[in-house]
């Protein structure tokens, strides 16, 4: 048996429902039950459709259950579409945010009150919602319904302690930004419906396909509005910032929403459309600039990063720009197979920091940390794994995803090799970085407090199971796509997901391989640049204590400080955008609205007011200046009069 | 020129003066006595314009009962000339002047014309004109419903007289 | 010309009745206050008698010109004498709590109102300048007594003086008019000035100006209004209800009588002008003066200056249309301003002092009927619909629109927009002001609260089924011979 | 008879003396003399109505005057009557000093 | 439901409120709460008898359905007409649905001159009602300007502390524009009578008449102006703020969820037929006009320090988006704009609800006075952010649909500029409201007062959850109220249309 499309997104808003409206009074356990059960449910539910898939031909299904919208020409329906996109998305989703409602049963144990606890989980239910409704829609504006669900959920979890001040920012920040993003987003669906007629995936995509050459003009446009709402999402430079002061949330949530899934459905996206971005080369060069650029920069800036989970969030910008990269080099597929696998790695980071944070009672610098190795072996474990993944260590799941992007830019050519070259030193930031927060936690000896080494213990199961099994999927994670100078055909994913690339009249899509000898020399490359940069790490962090780093802040302190203060662009928009906003605010509502509009109206009243009562003392109370006035004016008429005869 | 206009003439041009008279004379009671004079002028021209019965009315009601109540008021509340204090509204004083004088060129001028129009009066029967039974006649005959109007007019005029003139019986 | 003495025919005595009626029970009230003083309290009722009496022998004259033609019975006068007997009759019922509260319940004051009442009616009815002329003067007479009534009142009897030189003053212009024109139509008949020719006379012309200013002097119109603030402040409350709604619409009919007899041609431009310049001055100065007011009967003088210069728009489009708006304005105007005064006699307690607006702030809530009335009748004058006041306006500018009188229109729009900054401010001080005044508004008389009753339900009324009186009105506006609009 | 007096010269004389009541009435303070010069208006209106009456010819004329002199009468007893009884009050009648009712 | 009502169902609606107001005056002062709930029971009775137009209302009928017509004045033509098409059918709807909301959040918090309280609503809901299904202009308008003497009253009496000022702006505003548009209106009767000698006020009558360039131009911003006034369209939007803000909580839910609709209903219904040719001209400036209203409103409502103020200026922002759907003229644009009337109705009707819970509590509307409180009044805030998040578009909600048709629809016309430049409105409310969300019941709880916050009250948290539950009904079904304003878009878009026609052939026949 298997479960109708609708349902999937359905059960998780059932467990919203009751969480949100009874959870504050039946306590705990019974919302734990509720969300975990809600989660569990649709993971089942979503397998029931995905593995049939799998066997399947890829031919993507159809679900529509009535309309919603319909004016005009323009007319939406409630409708699902199980393809192979939404398949993987479907799959890794629903099973990491399983894991990660388990996990945060663990987590959120000690919220203060059950109000809270039960906020926190029909939030987390309400997200997943949101989400799966993004992935399953069919059309533009069914994907946008969720696309700001997700966003709102982002905002409610990021506030969710929303008694500190911070964090209450943090959330509008993020709504705001990503705003921003979808006005873009906006923009590009009003150009695809008075471009193509419709916002159905399907007629849209057939009718580009179909005639590339009458639709391929308009295409840059949209497509750039398309991406402006993928760089809200995805937390691409210049929109990133909202992604860094997001971890102001409970840590399940930045591994859930700001790493694993969330952030990703701008990827999504784009893959989604990539026949419309595959019209549009300008387009595509430009994403994967960007891509590009996000990654190394975010990168440098990790580097300075003293907050474990700052230092994840910025990683996470820069593999979110390695997607996008793979997506403006036009391999779509490895960008969604850089999503899968960085889901399982980044999110068994993100579950590792909470572990640690759990057991440094909220601490978070990683330089109050050390030696934690032995405390928390299960989180250290964990946690070392995915790092050596996400610095793209072979065999594990990184490794497959990153090193198949490198080689598609460097593929690619023109710029490709550029990108290529820049990736390959980002790949090496990333090992230096992550490496510098495993050996500042996990080695060395510990620099926190006395009260903190004492606290100090391991997660308990709930907390520690999902790190287990999402580190064993950042093991496994990336064999499903080998390359094939590895395996011939190892790269089940690539195949798999193939159907989306759907040929365009006039396009082909295949381009040439490379030779085997330069694939294994770029692997070579690759690994070593990631070994390196781990060895370095390892050598400055874990043996000899960050005195050399330390040494270079010293030598260059204006440099140091500029990336620590992640280059000022915070600053840097405020004082660009903020401000003026706000200065242009007070200035309309002070000057326009009450000086110029209301005291005009004003005066003129005040006005004939005063006239009033100026003539009222013609008035005199003097009988004769009465007979004056009447005689004054009879003379005014006769002259108007009789003066004419 | 006929002796009828110089007459007529001498006569306005005394009623005339006499207002003037009247008007730029401080003392009410000279003033007063003043419009008698010029009444009379009046009734003289009344005379000449074939209205005997109404120079008579003139002379006896007006010159005698109207004017007389006026002194006799003026007497009652012992009014004087006022002292010699300036009217001291220049504005009312000097618009009043102009506007009058505007008025007055209008007036004349428009009289003048019109005058022009009608030709000068040559009664074919001027002894029914002034004849004033047949007057009495015609006032009652043709002019009943005037007459009752006036009748009741008179009597409000008497009764607000007395309200007004009541002794206030002060609280 | 027949010469037998005293004659008179039946019809005559029949058409004179309404008057002769007044003019009785004028006498009787009189005669009792001389002779019966304990009778006091039946006076209110007997004028009222007299009136109803009027208005009845009124409905049964024969149509058609009595007195030799001197005297007009018709559909106009039947319609205009019940506009007037309601003015009479509703002064009346709120002039007895009145006297009684001021302690100055005599006869004399119902004699003279009830003989005020029948100049008026005479100006309305007479055909004959001179016959209009003495309706004037009864008229005039009667009410500088009543302005002066309250002896004890510095006040009151300066305002008996000032009206009384004004309105001689006034009444001298007119008389000299009244003389112009029998110079130049050789009869004071007004069917004598259709003579052909006429109105192209200058003497003519400057005779009929003397009549506009006599008669725009009775309606208060500006620039001949400076009269009217300090009478109505000084006036016995119950005499300006009268003064200031029926001799208004007596004057005004009395222009259009005269007008449209020597304009039967359609009223040149000159006139017109003339007429819209009085019309447009009235409106802006009554309105912008009276936002300056701080007394409630003088607001209520300068907004009745206004309103008479919105329905002189009406004699400056000058015709049927504009004659029937001009009777249903003044019918709109009885009851809307009538009620606001009967609210301002029923709302102040010490009637020989000045009536101040800050007295009446907070009443809303104490003198519940009595504000709910006048908040009534201000909304009325100003002119928001469902209300008569409303309706009149509406057929004013209607009138004004279809001859073309855009300015004007236009004008009058402004102005009515002005008016409701004074209007609501009345409203305001009487709902959403704290009492100043401890003593608060005397007890709601019997008589005061049905006089407020009906001049609500009259503004009501008219406000929403305005019909019948439109229809009567336009066939009582064809009994003069106007053409156009 | 008598005749031959241009009309023109009535109506000029009844407007001279018109004027100067108004004259009077707009410079003199004293409330009697004011009311004397509105008299003396009446009195130039009754002078036009009598020369038009004789010149028409016209016996209209002089019933006019004659209602216009009772008139008169009757608003000369009212006048004379509000004078002596603000008087009362006032102790003066100099209307430039009886203004209590203004603005 | 007996015959009569049945025949006369638009009647009933419109005069029951007024002879319940009838029946209250006769209320003893004593009876203070019985009053209260009287005028509740009146009103729940009006929005339960107003129901069944919903669903006899035939959604594919062209024209106007539930007619009714007397003559009134019959030598003018003005007749009593009354009659209801989609437009006017979900506008009546939302009127007798916010009315009685609005009194039942009042139960609990009016207590000065209680009685007068109801019986202006009741009147105001007459005039509301009236001026929605009047078919005569000169009945319109009655209705129109009798709805100004409440409302006044409403702000006046039972208003803040600057009510006075608030109220007396709001009618003088209110009726500089309608004086203009009676003129117009005494007008074009006349010209119908000139050309076809009969009178007639009807609206079926008046707009077969066609002008001349100049004076239809005049007519139409005689017309055109009131409506704006009443909108408020930037720049006579000014009244607007004070009165939000000074009227008591009831007034405002009504003022901004009814009354200013009434503007955008007047244009459509009256300003458009009537003179097509030049509404076509001016529709660019309307356009622009709306647009400005959407940045301006939303800019000025940021640095707000009042909350009141602060929703009253994300009305003039929401309402010039919907002028804007309207200049734009297109069928999605159109539907989304009457569509978002609504939608505005019930978010910001909730946000002035919810605004009202805390003045209630604490008596103060500064945004400083408060924040943090979202743990003591959860509830409250719960449903605050939901009408928040309904007011800034989000998906799923009422709000999206209407934004995202009219944005589509602009985009779609020949001014593809005006979406972009009215969609920054999407990010702009995001900014302010979520700021207002943050400064009030977000952030550290710095003001011990708060502490003692109570919770919603039962009765509040029924008004405010009804209007949630449209919220989320629209949201998810718009096609329920779609289905009935379609037909009506799409014949006034063809009777504009073919007018215009007509004038042009006149026109070329003319020279």
């Amino acid at each position: 048996m298997s479960a109708p499309l609708w349902l999937i997104p359905v059960i998780p808003l059932a467990g919203f429902v009751v969480n949100g409206l009874l959870g504050t009074r039946l306590g705990k356990r019974f919302v734990s039950v509720v969300a975990c059960g809600a989660a569990g449910l649709v993971t089942i539910a979503a397998y029931t459709r995905v593995i049939p898939f799998l066997s399947g031909d890829g031919a993507p299904i159809l679900e529509t259950y009535g309309s919603w919208i319909s004016v005009g020409d323009l007319s939406l329906d409630f409708s699902f579409r199980l393809d192979p996109l939404s398949t993987l998305m479907l799959a890794f989703v629903t099973f990491v945010a399983f894991l990660i409602h388990i996990y945060a049963t663990g987590y959120m144990h000690h919220e203060a009150t059950d109000g809270g606890y039960a906020r926190f989980f029909a939030y987390l239910n309400l997200f997943l919602f949101a989400m799966l409704l993004l992935v399953l829609a069919e059309s533009f504006v069914l994907m946008f319904v969720g696309w700001e669900g997700v966003g709102l959920c982002s905002y409610l979890l990021v506030g969710y302690y929303f008694w500190e001040g911070y964090a209450a920012e943090a959330g509008r920040k993020a709504f705001v930004v990503n705003r921003i993003g979808d006005y873009g987003f906006l923009l590009g669906m009003f150009a695809i419906f008075t471009t193509f007629g419709s916002l159905n995936y399907t007629e849209v995509f057939s009718k580009a396909a179909a005639d590339p050459a009458k639709f391929a003009p308009g295409l840059a446009i949209i497509c750039f509005c398309l991406f402006v709402g993928a760089m809200g999402k995805s937390a691409q430079v210049p929109l990133y910032v909202w992604l860094p002061d997001a971890m102001a949330g409970p840590t399940p949530v930045s591994a859930l929403i700001h790493a694993a899934t969330m952030v990703t459905a701008g990827v999504y996206m784009v893959a989604r459309c990539n026949v419309l971005f595959r019209l549009a080369p300008e387009v595509m060069l430009f994403v994967a600039a960007i891509g590009c650029f996000t990654a190394i920069f975010s990168g440098i800036i990790a580097v300075a990063q003293n907050d474990l989970k700052k230092v994840l969030a910025y990683s996470t910008i820069s593999q979110l720009g390695y997607m996008f990269l793979a997506c403006g080099v036009g391999a779509f597929t490895i960008g969604m197979f850089h999503v899968m696998t960085h889901a399982f790695f980044k999110a068994c980071l993100f579950l590792g920091a909470g572990s640690v944070m759990h057991a440094m009672s909220g601490d978070l610098d990683v330089r109050h940390m050390g030696g934690l190795k032995a405390k928390l072996p299960i989180t250290h474990a964990t946690f070392l794994i995915a790092a050596l993944a996400i610095c793209g260590i072979p065999p594990l799941a990184g490794f497959f995803s990153k090193d198949a992007i490198l080689s598609a830019s460097f593929e690619h050519g023109g710029y490709g090799r550029v990108f290529w070259a820049v990736a390959l030193f980002t790949a090496g930031l990333t090992a230096f970085y992550m490496f510098r927060v495993v050996s500042l936690t996990f080695y060395g000896r510990f620099r926190g407090t006395h009260e903190q080494e004492h606290h100090v213990h391991e997660s308990p199961t709930s907390m520690t199971l999902p790190l287990i099994v999402l580190a064993f999927l950042s093991i496994v994670g990336g064999w499903v796509g080998l390359p094939a100078v590895i395996a011939e055909n190892g790269n089940r994913i690539g195949r798999f997901l193939s159907p989306i690339l759907v040929p365009i009249a006039g396009h082909d899509a295949v381009h040439e391989a490379l030779p085997h000898a330069t694939e294994w020399l770029l692997m070579a490359v690759s690994v070593a640049v990631a070994a390196a940069g781990i060895l370095l790490a390892w050598k400055w962090y874990a043996k000899e204590e960050g005195r050399v780093p330390a040494r270079i802040a010293a030598a260059w302190p204006g440099l140091y400080s500029l990336v620590a203060d992640k280059f000022r662009i915070d600053e840097l928009y405020d004082f660009l955008f903020v401000r003026p906003f706000e200065w242009i605010a007070r200035f309309l509502w002070k000057v326009v609205d009450v000086l110029i509009i209301d005291g005009v109206l004003n005066a003129g009243a005040f006005l004939v007011e005063l006239t009033g009562d100026f003539l009222r003392f013609l008035q005199t109370g003097n009988v004769r200046n009465y007979a004056l006035s009447f005689l004054i004016g009879l003379v005014a008429l006769l002259l108007l009069v009789v003066g004419a005869f | 020129m006929s002796a009828a206009r110089i007459v007529f003439d001498l006569a306005m041009v005394m009623a005339i003066l006499f207002s003037g008279l009247m008007v730029i004379n401080r003392n009410p009671v000279k003033s007063v006595l003043a419009l008698v004079v010029a009444f009379f002028g009046l009734a003289i021209g009344y005379v000449l314009l074939f209205s005997p019965f109404i120079a008579v009315i003139q002379v006896i009601v007006y010159a005698g009962a109207i004017l007389v109540l006026f002194l006799f008021v003026l007497m009652l509340l012992n009014i004087g000339s006022q002292p010699h204090e300036r009217s001291g509204r220049p504005i009312q004083t000097l618009l009043g002047g102009a506007s009058v004088v505007v008025f007055a060129a209008l007036l004349l001028g428009t009289l003048r014309g019109s005058g022009s129009r009608i030709p000068s009066l040559s009664p074919e029967n001027p002894a029914a004109l002034s004849d004033a039974g047949i007057l009495a006649r015609t006032l009652f005959s043709g002019y009943l419903l005037h007459f009752e109007a006036v009748s009741v007019l008179l009597l409000a005029a008497l009764v607000g007289a007395f309200v007004l003139a009541r002794r206030v019986r002060r609280a | 010309m027949t010469e037998s003495f005293v004659q008179f025919t039946r019809e005559d005595l029949a058409a004179i009745a309404p008057e002769t009626a007044l003019a009785v029970a004028g006498c009787v009230i009189l005669l009792l206050e001389a002779f019966a003083p304990k009778l006091r309290r039946w006076f209110a009722s007997i004028a009222l008698l007299g009136v109803a009496a009027s208005l009845y022998f009124l409905a049964h004259a024969p149509f058609g010109a009595s007195f030799g033609g001197r005297l007009e019975t018709s559909t106009l006068t039947l319609l205009v004498g019940l506009f007037l007997g309601g003015c009479a009759a509703l002064a009346i019922l709120v002039a007895k709590p009145y006297l009684e509260r001021s302690g100055e319940e005599k006869g004399e004051f119902y004699a003279l109102l009830l003989w005020g009442h029948l100049g008026v009616s005479l100006m309305t009815r007479g055909l004959d300048l001179l016959i209009i002329f003495i309706g004037l003067e009864t008229l005039s007479l009667a009410f500088y007594v009543l302005a002066a009534f309250f002896r004890g009142v510095e006040a009151s009897s300066e305002a008996g003086l000032k009206y009384f030189l004004t309105g001689a003053f006034g009444s001298a212009f007119t008389i000299y008019g009244v003389a112009l024109l029998f110079g130049a139509s050789g009869s004071s008949r007004l069917e004598a000035l259709t003579r052909p020719g006429l109105a192209q006379s200058p003497a003519v012309a400057f005779g009929l100006l003397l009549l506009l200013v006599g008669f725009g002097f009775k309606m208060s119109l500006a620039p001949f209004h400076a009269w009217a603030p300090d009478v109505y402040q000084g006036m016995p409350t119950p005499a300006v209800l009268y003064l200031s709604v029926a001799p208004k619409g007596a004057s005004l009919l009395v222009l259009y009588r005269v007008f449209s007899a020597v304009f039967s041609s359609g009223m040149p431009d000159r006139f017109r002008t003339a007429i819209a310049a009085l019309a447009i001055l009235s409106m802006t100065l009554g309105n912008v003066v009276a936002l300056a007011q701080r007394d409630i009967k003088r607001l209520l003088a300068y907004s009745g200056i206004a309103h008479m210069g919105y329905v002189t728009i009406a004699l400056a489009v000058f015709g049927r249309e504009a004659l029937a708006a001009v009777i249903i304005y003044f019918f709109a105007y009885l009851v809307s301003n009538a009620g606001a005064f009967a609210a301002v006699s029923a709302l102040y307690r010490d009637e020989t002092k000045a009536h101040p607006l800050a007295l009446l702030a907070g009443e809303g809530r104490r003198a519940r009927f009595a504000s709910a009335v006048l908040a009534l009748c201000f909304f009325s004058l100003a002119g928001i619909p469902a209300t008569a006041g409303f309706i009149g306006k509406f057929f004013v500018f209607k009138a004004a629109l279809e001859q073309g009188l855009y300015a004007l229109a236009l004008i009058g729009i402004a102005n009515s927009l002005v008016s409701i900054g004074y209007y609501l401010k009345v409203v305001y001080v009487l709902y959403m002001r704290e009492p100043v005044d401890a003593q608060g508004p005397p007890p709601l008389a019997p008589a005061d609260g049905l006089a407020l009753a009906l001049c609500a339900i009259g503004i009501v009324a008219l406000g929403i089924f305005p019909t019948d009186l439109m229809q009567v009105a336009r066939r009582a506006a064809e009994v003069l011979p106007l053409a156009g609009p | 008879m008598i005749g031959g007096i241009p009309l023109s010269d009535v109506l000029l004389a009844s407007g001279a003396l018109f004027c100067i009541g108004i004259a009077g009435a707009l410079l003199r303070r004293s409330a009697i003399q004011i009311f004397l010069s509105i008299e003396l208006m009446m009195n130039a209106a009754n002078l036009t109505l009598l020369g038009y009456g004789a010149s028409l010819p016209s016996r209209e004329g002089q019933i006019i005057v004659f209602f216009v002199i009772a008139i008169a009468a009757a608003e000369a007893a009212v006048g004379l009557a509000i004078f002596v009884a603000l008087f009362r009050h006032t102790e003066t009648i100099d209307v430039n000093k009886i203004h209590l009712l203004k603005w | 439901m007996s015959d009569f009502v049945r025949e006369h169902l638009l009647s009933v609606l419109v005069f029951l409120p007024t002879a319940g107001a009838a029946v209250l005056l006769l209320f003893p002062r004593t009876l203070e709460r019985e009053a209260k709930i009287f005028g509740l029971a009146i009103a729940a009775a009006v929005a339960f008898l107003s129901l069944p137009l919903w669903w006899r209302f035939d959604v594919l009928q062209k024209g106007f359905q539930f007619r009714e017509q007397v003559p009134w004045i019959p030598p003018l033509g003005i007749s009593y007409s009354l009659g209801l098409d989609g437009i006017s059918l979900v506008l009546v709807l939302l009127t007798t649905i916010l009315t009685p909301i609005a009194l039942l959040f009042s139960l609990s918090h009016v207590e000065k001159e209680v009685r007068g309280f109801s019986i202006a609503f009741l009147v105001l809901e007459t005039g509301m009602l009236g001026s929605l299904v009047a078919l005569d202009l000169a009945l319109f308008y009655v209705f129109w300007e009798v709805m100004l003497v409440p409302m006044y009253f409403i702000i006046g009496i039972w208003g803040g502390a600057r009510r006075i000022y608030a109220a007396m702006k709001f009618f003088l505003f209110t009726m500089a524009g309608s004086l203009l548009m009676f003129l117009a209106i005494l007008y074009i009767a006349i010209r119908h009578h000139s050309a076809t000698g009969a009178w007639s006020f009807a609206f079926e009558d008046l707009y077969r008449l066609s002008f001349s360039g100049r004076i239809e131009t005049l007519l139409f911003v005689a017309f055109a102006l009131a409506f704006a006034i009443k909108v408020p369209v930037f720049p006579l939007h000014t009244w607007l703020p004070d009165a939000h803000t000074e009227a008591p909580t009831a007034g405002s839910i009504i003022l901004a969820g009814v009354l200013l609709k009434l503007g955008v209903y007047g244009y459509l219904r009256f300003a458009l037929p009537l003179f097509p040719e030049a509404a076509m001209r001016y529709a660019p400036w309307l356009g622009i006009l709306g647009i400005i209203g959407v940045i301006y409103g939303a800019l000025v409502a940021y640095p707000q320090p009042d909350m009141k103020r602060l929703v009253a200026y994300s009305s003039v922002s929401h309402l010039g988006l919907v002028v804007m759907g309207i200049g734009a003229f297109t069928t999605m644009s159109l539907q989304g704009s009457i569509l978002q009337m609504v939608n505005h109705g019930l978010s910001t009707g909730a946000l002035f609800l919810l605004v009202g819970v805390l003045y209630e509590r604490r008596h103060t509307r500064e945004i400083d006075a408060y924040g943090g409180i979202a743990g003591i009044v959860p509830v409250t805030t719960a449903l605050f952010l939901i009408a928040t998040l309904s007011s800034i578009g989000l998906p799923g909600l009422n709000g999206f649909v209407g934004e995202f048709l009219i944005l589509i629809g602009a985009w779609a016309s020949p001014h593809r500029g005006w979406a972009i430049a009215a969609a920054t409105g999407v990010i702009l409310s995001a900014v302010y409201m979520l700021t207002l969300v943050m400064r009030v019941f977000w952030n550290p709880l710095k003001n011990d007062e708060n502490k003692k916050l109570t919770d919603i009250r039962p009765s509040e948290l029924v008004a405010a959850g009804l209007l949630i539950v449209l919220m989320l009904w629209i949201g998810t079904r718009p096609n329920d109220v779609l289905d009935r304003i379609r037909t009506s878009v799409e014949s006034l878009q063809e009777t504009v249309s073919t007018k215009r026609l007509a004038l042009a052939e006149k026109g070329s026949a003319r020279p």
